[in-house]
C-alpha cells in the first residue's frame, strides 16, 4: 500500500500531541516529528514560521521527548525525527552528548526512525553507527541532482525508505508536483529494494496521488503545517490528512501490485 | 599556548600541516565538513574540481593577478603606524586592505569566486552579506563579469550599512531583505543556501567567508591567502604578533596563512558580542562544523554587535581547529571599545577603518604594554575595509 | 586645434615651455599671479621658497614618495575598461585615482603641502572644500602630521556631502559652514582666504586646486603630476586621447602633465554649469588670473552643478592657458548625463566613481563613435575619486 | 591736520548719497567708495553684508558712477574707489574694457583716488599707468608682515596716502586697536612722506584718536558700514562720522606739529 508520511513540527501549539494522534486517526503510515531548530536551512518560509513558533514557545527536545513519552500509550503509528545536524550532534565534545545519547534517547520515546536533511551520505558515517546501535532507522534523502554512484551508495545505506526530494527547492507548498519527482523515484527504485517516499512541495491529494504513482508513497508538510499556523483544530487536520490517505489509497485500487510494499510498512494500525 | 612556547621542532611540523589544503573529507582536524542537502552536494563537488582544477592551472593564477594588480589595486599598502606605535610602545604595521577596490578584502575572494563562476559556466552569482561589503564585491564582479547577482541581506543589516546597499544597487544586483531570525548575517546566510538549492545550475553561490561547506574553507582562504603573502613580503621582518579580527575569519585566515610557518603568535579578535571561539561550542551550521555560539538546547544564538561584518554566531571551521591546537588564539573586545579604536586611529594616522577591523585596532590598545602584548612587540595588524559604509552607526543614527 | 593638428616641430617647441615652472611672476601666459591682500604676500612668498627648496631636495621627494607608497596606496591601478571599451569602440584606459587614500587624488596635492607646512613650521592647515574630498585629504593629513585642521565648506555643500563632513570630523578636523553667497566652493574658498589672512604665521592655507595665488597652481599641479606620470609608465603605448574633469582642475592638470609633451590630445570636461573655459571670462577671484564666469559687469556668478567639487565659477590659470594655446581642449557634459555615466560605469565595470569623474565618463560615452572621439581611439581616463560621498545625492536624498 | 575717509559701500540703499554728503558734512577728509564686488576677499561680515544687499539691489559700477555724476554738484569732498581686482581688469581682453577704461570711467565721476586690496605692488604696474594716466592716484596698502624692501617700494608708488592694514585680519569692528598698527605706521613713515592712514577695524573715535596719534589719519568702514545695515539713517551716520572727526581734531590740538601734513589733504571743507 502508498505509504503516507504528515510531518508535524514538534510544539507548534501546546496541543500539538492532539496533531499527532489526528494524523494517526486519519491513517499517517508514520508521522514525521519535526524537531525545531534554529537555522532550518532547507525549509521555506511555512515550516520556518512553524519552527520559529515552537522555539518562541520555549520547546527543547528534551520537551518534545517528554510529550512524546508522555502520551506514548496513545500512539500506536511509528514516529520519524526530522532535524538538523546540530541538534543531533549537539554536545559531541562532551560526555553524554553527541549522536550516540542523542539517538538512544529518541529510541526511549519511541521513535524509530530519524531524517537529518544537513547530513548527507559522506557525513553520515558516525551518526549512522549511533541510530543503527539505538535501533533507529536513519533514512538518507535523495536528490534529483544526486548522480548515480552517489544514489547506489543512498540506497544501499539508506534504512526503511529512501527520501526522494521531489524538487530543487526548498519545502513548502506548490502549485504542481515538480517535474522532477517521477524521474528521481524512478531512478531509485532502479537501485534499491527500499520504498521509495517523495517530499516536499506535495501541497494537494490530487499531488500525492501522482507521486505516489511513480514512488510508493509521500511525505506531506508544508501544507499540513500552513493549517495548523492559521489555527485549524487538530479535527480539521484529521480531514485534511485523510483526504491524502483517501487519495493514496486510490492509487493502491488502480495498481493492485503495489501491495506488495506494506510488508516493510511496520504496524501500521 | 602562546606562539613562544610554540618553538623548534613541535613548531616546524606543525607548520608543515597547518594552512595547507584540508583532509579530502573537507576537514581541518575534527572542523569543517559538508553538511549541506543532497540537493547542493553535486554542487559543491563541482567547484571543488573546478578549483583544484583552476588553482593547479598557471593561466588561473595569471587571469587573477591581472585583476588584483589592475583593477582591484593590489598591492595594498602596508602602513607604519607611526603615531600609535610612538603612543602604544609597540611597533604597529596595517596592511591596508581598505585601500582595496570596494573598501575591503572581500574582492580579493570574490574575483577568485567570480573566475570560477565562469570557468563552471555559471550565469548568476548568489551571495550572503553582513556588513555589505561582501554584497558590493560580489555585486562589484558580476558586473565585471556580466553575471547576475543576487544579494541577501538581513533587514536590520540594510537598515545600519544602506549606504552599501546603495552601492549594491547601483552596480546593478539584487538585494533580498531577510527578515527571519535576527535578520543579520546568519539569516542572510540561510536565505542565499535556499536560493542556491533552488538556482544551483545557473548560479554560484558566491560565499563570503571561510565558513560554509567543503571546498569553501579552504578555497576563501586561499582566494585571501594574498594578503599575509604580501604583508610578509613588505614587512621588514617576521613580525612578533599578527592581528586580525574574525567574524567568519577570512581576512584573518588570509593574513595568518602568510605567518603560520612563523613563530609570529597569530591573533585573531571577535566581536564580544559574537564570539564563536570563545563562547561557541562544537556545532553544525551553513553547512560546516565548527565553534558556534548556541544555547543548551542546540539552538543557535543570535550574535550582538555593533560591527554588521562579525554579527554572526559562527567561525570558519579552519579557526577552530588553529584554536584547538594553539596555533592562534583568539580575543574579544565591546563595541564602546571598537567605536574608540576608530577614532584613535582616525585621529593618531588619519585612516577611518571599518567597524569590524577596529576590532583588532581594539585589542592592539588594550593589550600593548600588557604580558598579552609587551612592550617593544612588533605587530602587524590587518585592517580589513575602510568606514565608509559606518558613518551613520558611527553618526549615531542607526545601530 | 586638435592634437593631431598639433606635430612636429610645432609641438617638440609648445612641449618644452608647456606645464614647466610659471614665469617669475607666478604666470602661466597672461594667466595666474598673485591678486592676494599684501598681509598674504609674505606667506605665498615664503611659501614658494619653500617648496622651491623642497622639491630640489632629495629628501623631500624620498619622504613624499614613501608616504604616497606606503600610506597612500599609489601607484594606483591603471585599468583597462574592458566592457565600456567593446560597447563603444574605444580602448578606454581608467587611472584609478578613487582607489587612493580617502577615496580621491586630492591625497596627492595634501600629503605634499603637510609636508611643506612641517617644513615651514606650521602647526595648523586651513582649507577649503567643495566635494569635501579635498577637506578629508586636509583632515587625513593634519592627523599624520598631527597639525590642526580648519575646513571652510558652503552649507549647501555640507548638506549634499554630509558623508565626508562627518569623515573630517572623525579624523578631528574643524568643519566650518560657509553662509556667504552660493554657499559653495566659491564662498568656502573666500572665508579660507580671510581666515588665513587671520593666522597666517601659524596656518598653512592648503589649498585644494590649481587655482589661488602663485605659487598654488604650480606647486598643486606638480604634486599631482604624479598621477599622468604613472599613467604614461603604466599605459602601453601613448593614449590617442587623455580626459579628465575639471573643476579647478588639479587632476587634469597632473594628468595631462605626463602626457603634454605627447600627440596625445587633451580633454577637460567642465559641467555644464560651472564651465569657466567654456562659458568663462577672463577675471580675478582667490588671487589669481583665469576664466571665470560672471555678468557683464564682473560680478562672479554662481555655478551650479550636481558635483559639489565642480560648482566652482573659477578655473586653474595653466588650464585658460593651455586653452588660449590649443594644446588642451574643454568640454561640458550636464548633470543628466552625469548620473547616467555613473550607473554606467558602474554596471559596466564595477566601479562606483565620484560625480566629479563621472564628467570625464559622460564626455566618453557621448564623443565615442562621433569626429570628436573616432571608433579606434584609445582613450586615457583619469577617475579622479570614488562616489562614495555621492550615495545620498544618488538615491536623490539630496541635490 | 589728522586726516578722516569713512567709508561707503555704494548703493547699500537708494539714497546711498546722502550717507556720502551727510560724511562729507560731518568732515570726512576723502570718502571711501566701496563698489561692491561678490566675493569681497579682505572683508569681513558686515562689509560683506554691506556688499551684498548692494548687490541684491541690482547696483552695478556703472549705476553708482551715474548716481555719482549725478550727485556731482553737491560732492566736495574728495572721492576714493575701493574695490576688487576683477572689477578694475573687467573686460581687459576686450577693446574698452580693462583698467584704462575703468580708471577713466573713474574720474570722469569725479574720483580722484583707487584702492584695490587685492592687488598688491608686484601685481600693479599696469593698473598704476592706466590710473596715473587717468589722473587717479592709486592708493598702495602695506601689512603689518610687509617686509621693509616691499615697504619701501609701496612708500615710493603709493599715490596719496599710504594704508596701513592695521592688523593681520579682515575688515570688522574690533574692541582695541590692533597692537600691530602704531609699529606698522612708525615703520611706514620711516620709508615714505607720504601720509600714513590706518585702517581696519578702526571702530570707536577713542581707537581713531589712538591710531591717530601714529599716523596721519584713520578709514573707518566696518563700524559705520553696521550702522547704515541697522537701519540708520543718515543724519545719525552724520552724528557717527563728527564724532570720529572731534576725536581727531582734538589729536590735532595735542600735537600742533602735525598741521604740517594738512597742506597734501587736498580740498578739505
Ligand atoms: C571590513 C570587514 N572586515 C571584516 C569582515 C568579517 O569577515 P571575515 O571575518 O570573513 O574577514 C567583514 C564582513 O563583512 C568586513 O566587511
Ligand atoms: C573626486 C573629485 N574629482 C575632481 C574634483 C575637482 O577638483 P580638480 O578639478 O581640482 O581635480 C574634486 C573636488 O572636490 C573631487 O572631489
Amino acid at each position: 500500500m502508498k505509504r503516507l508520511n504528515p510531518y508535524l513540527t514538534a510544539g507548534i501549539t501546546p496541543d500539538w500531541i492532539d496533531y499527532l494522534l489526528a494524523f494517526q486517526a486519519a491513517g499517517a503510515d508514520a508521522v514525521e516529528i519535526g524537531l525545531p531548530f534554529s537555522d532550518p536551512m532547507l525549509d521555506g518560509a511555512t515550516i520556518q514560521r512553524a519552527s520559529d513558533q515552537a522555539l518562541r514557545r520555549g520547546v527543547t527536545v528534551t520537551s518534545i521527548l517528554d510529550d512524546l513519552t508522555a502520551a506514548r500509550e496513545h500512539i500506536r503509528v511509528p514516529l520519524i525525527a526530522m532535524t538538523y545536524a546540530n541538534l543531533v550532534f549537539h554536545g559531541d565534545a562532551r560526555p553524554g552528548g553527541g549522536p550516540e545519547a542523542f539517538c538512544r534517547r529518541l529510541a526511549a520515546a519511541g521513535i524509530s526512525g530519524l531524517i537529518v536533511p544537513d547530513v548527507p551520505v559522506d557525513e553520515a558515517g558516525h551518526l549512522q553507527a549511533s541510530a543503527t546501535a539505538a535501533g533507529i532507522d536513519l533514512v538518507l534523502l535523495a536528490a534529483p541532482v544526486t548522480p548515480p554512484d552517489r544514489l547506489a551508495e543512498i540506497g544501499r545505506r539508506s534504512k526503511n525508505f529512501v527520501y526522494a526530494v521531489s524538487i530543487m527547492d526548498t519545502t513548502g507548498e506548490r502549485d504542481a508536483l515538480a517535474t522532477t519527482a517521477a524521474p528521481l523515484a524512478e531512478r531509485i527504485k532502479a537501485v534499491t529494494d527500499l520504498p521509495v517516499l517523495i517530499g516536499f512541495g506535495i501541497s494537494t491529494p490530487e499531488q500525492a496521488a501522482t507521486a505516489a504513482r511513480s514512488g510508493d508513497g509521500v511525505v506531506v508538510g508544508a501544507a499540513l503545517m500552513r493549517r495548523v499556523l492559521d489555527g485549524a483544530s487538530p479535527d480539521d487536520l484529521r480531514v485534511e490528512v485523510a483526504a491524502f490517505r483517501a487519495a493514496l489509497d486510490q492509487v493502491d485500487q488502480e495498481m493492485p501490485d503495489a501491495r506488495a510494499h506494506t510488508e516493510v510498512s511496520g504496524d501500521r494500525r | 599556548m602562546t606562539g613562544a612556547a610554540m618553538t623548534g621542532a613541535a613548531m616546524t611540523e606543525a607548520a608543515m600541516t597547518t594552512m595547507s589544503a584540508p583532509a579530502p573529507t573537507g576537514r581541518f582536524g575534527e572542523f569543517g565538513g559538508r553538511y549541506v542537502p543532497e540537493s547542493l552536494i553535486p554542487a559543491c563537488a563541482a567547484l571543488e574540481t573546478a578549483f583544484r582544477e583552476a588553482w593547479a592551472d598557471p593561466a588561473f593564477h595569471e587571469q587573477l593577478s591581472r585583476l588584483r594588480s589592475q583593477y582591484a589595486g593590489r598591492p595594498t599598502a602596508l602602513t607604519p603606524a607611526h603615531n600609535l606605535s610612538a603612543q602604544l610602545g609597540v611597533t604597529l604595521l596595517l596592511k591596508r586592505e581598505d585601500l582595496a577596490h570596494t573598501g575591503s578584502h572581500k574582492i580579493n575572494n570574490v574575483l577568485g569566486q567570480a573566475l570560477l563562476a565562469r570557468r563552471m559556466g555559471k550565469s548568476r552569482l548568489i551571495a550572503e552579506t553582513g556588513a555589505g561589503q561582501h554584497g558590493v564585491a560580489t555585486a562589484t564582479a558580476a558586473a565585471l563579469f556580466g553575471l547576475r547577482a543576487t544579494v541577501y541581506m538581513g533587514e536590520r543589516d540594510i537598515a545600519r550599512q544602506r549606504h552599501n546597499v546603495f552601492r549594491m544597487e547601483l552596480l546593478g544586483a539584487e538585494v533580498i531583505p531577510v527578515t527571519s531570525g535576527s535578520r543579520t548575517l546568519k539569516d542572510a546566510t540561510n536565505e542565499a543556501m535556499r536560493a542556491w538549492v533552488a538556482a544551483v545550475d545557473e548560479a554560484h553561490f558566491c560565499l563570503g567567508s571561510v565558513g560554509g561547506p567543503h571546498p569553501y574553507p579552504w578555497l576563501v582562504r586561499e582566494l585571501q591567502r594574498v594578503i599575509g603573502e604580501e604583508a610578509r613580503a613588505q614587512a621588514p621582518a617576521v613580525p612578533d604578533v599578527v592581528v586580525a579580527c574574525v567574524g567568519g575569519g577570512s581576512n584573518a585566515a588570509g593574513t595568518f596563512a602568510g605567518f603560520v610557518d612563523t613563530p609570529a603568535r597569530l591573533i585573531g579578535v571577535e566581536a564580544a558580542g559574537g564570539a564563536a571561539m570563545t563562547d561557541g561550542m562544537p556545532g553544525v551550521v551553513h553547512g560546516y562544523r565548527s565553534m558556534v555560539l548556541q544555547d543548551a538546547h542546540g539552538q543557535v544564538l543570535e550574535a550582538e554587535s555593533i560591527a554588521a561584518g562579525l554579527d554572526y554566531p559562527g567561525v570558519g571551521p579552519e579557526h577552530a581547529h588553529l584554536g584547538a591546537t594553539g596555533r592562534a588564539e583568539y580575543r574579544t573586545v565591546t563595541d564602546d571599545e571598537v567605536l574608540d579604536a576608530v577614532r584613535r586611529l582616525a585621529r593618531a594616522e588619519g585612516i577611518i577603518c571599518a567597524l569590524e577591523s577596529a576590532h583588532a585596532v581594539a585589542w592592539v590598545l588594550r593589550a600593548a604594554g600588557t604580558p598579552d602584548l609587551p612592550t617593544g612587540s612588533a605587530v602587524l595588524l590587518t585592517l580589513s575595509g575602510r568606514g565608509d559604509k559606518d558613518m551613520a552607526t558611527l553618526a549615531g543614527e542607526v545601530r
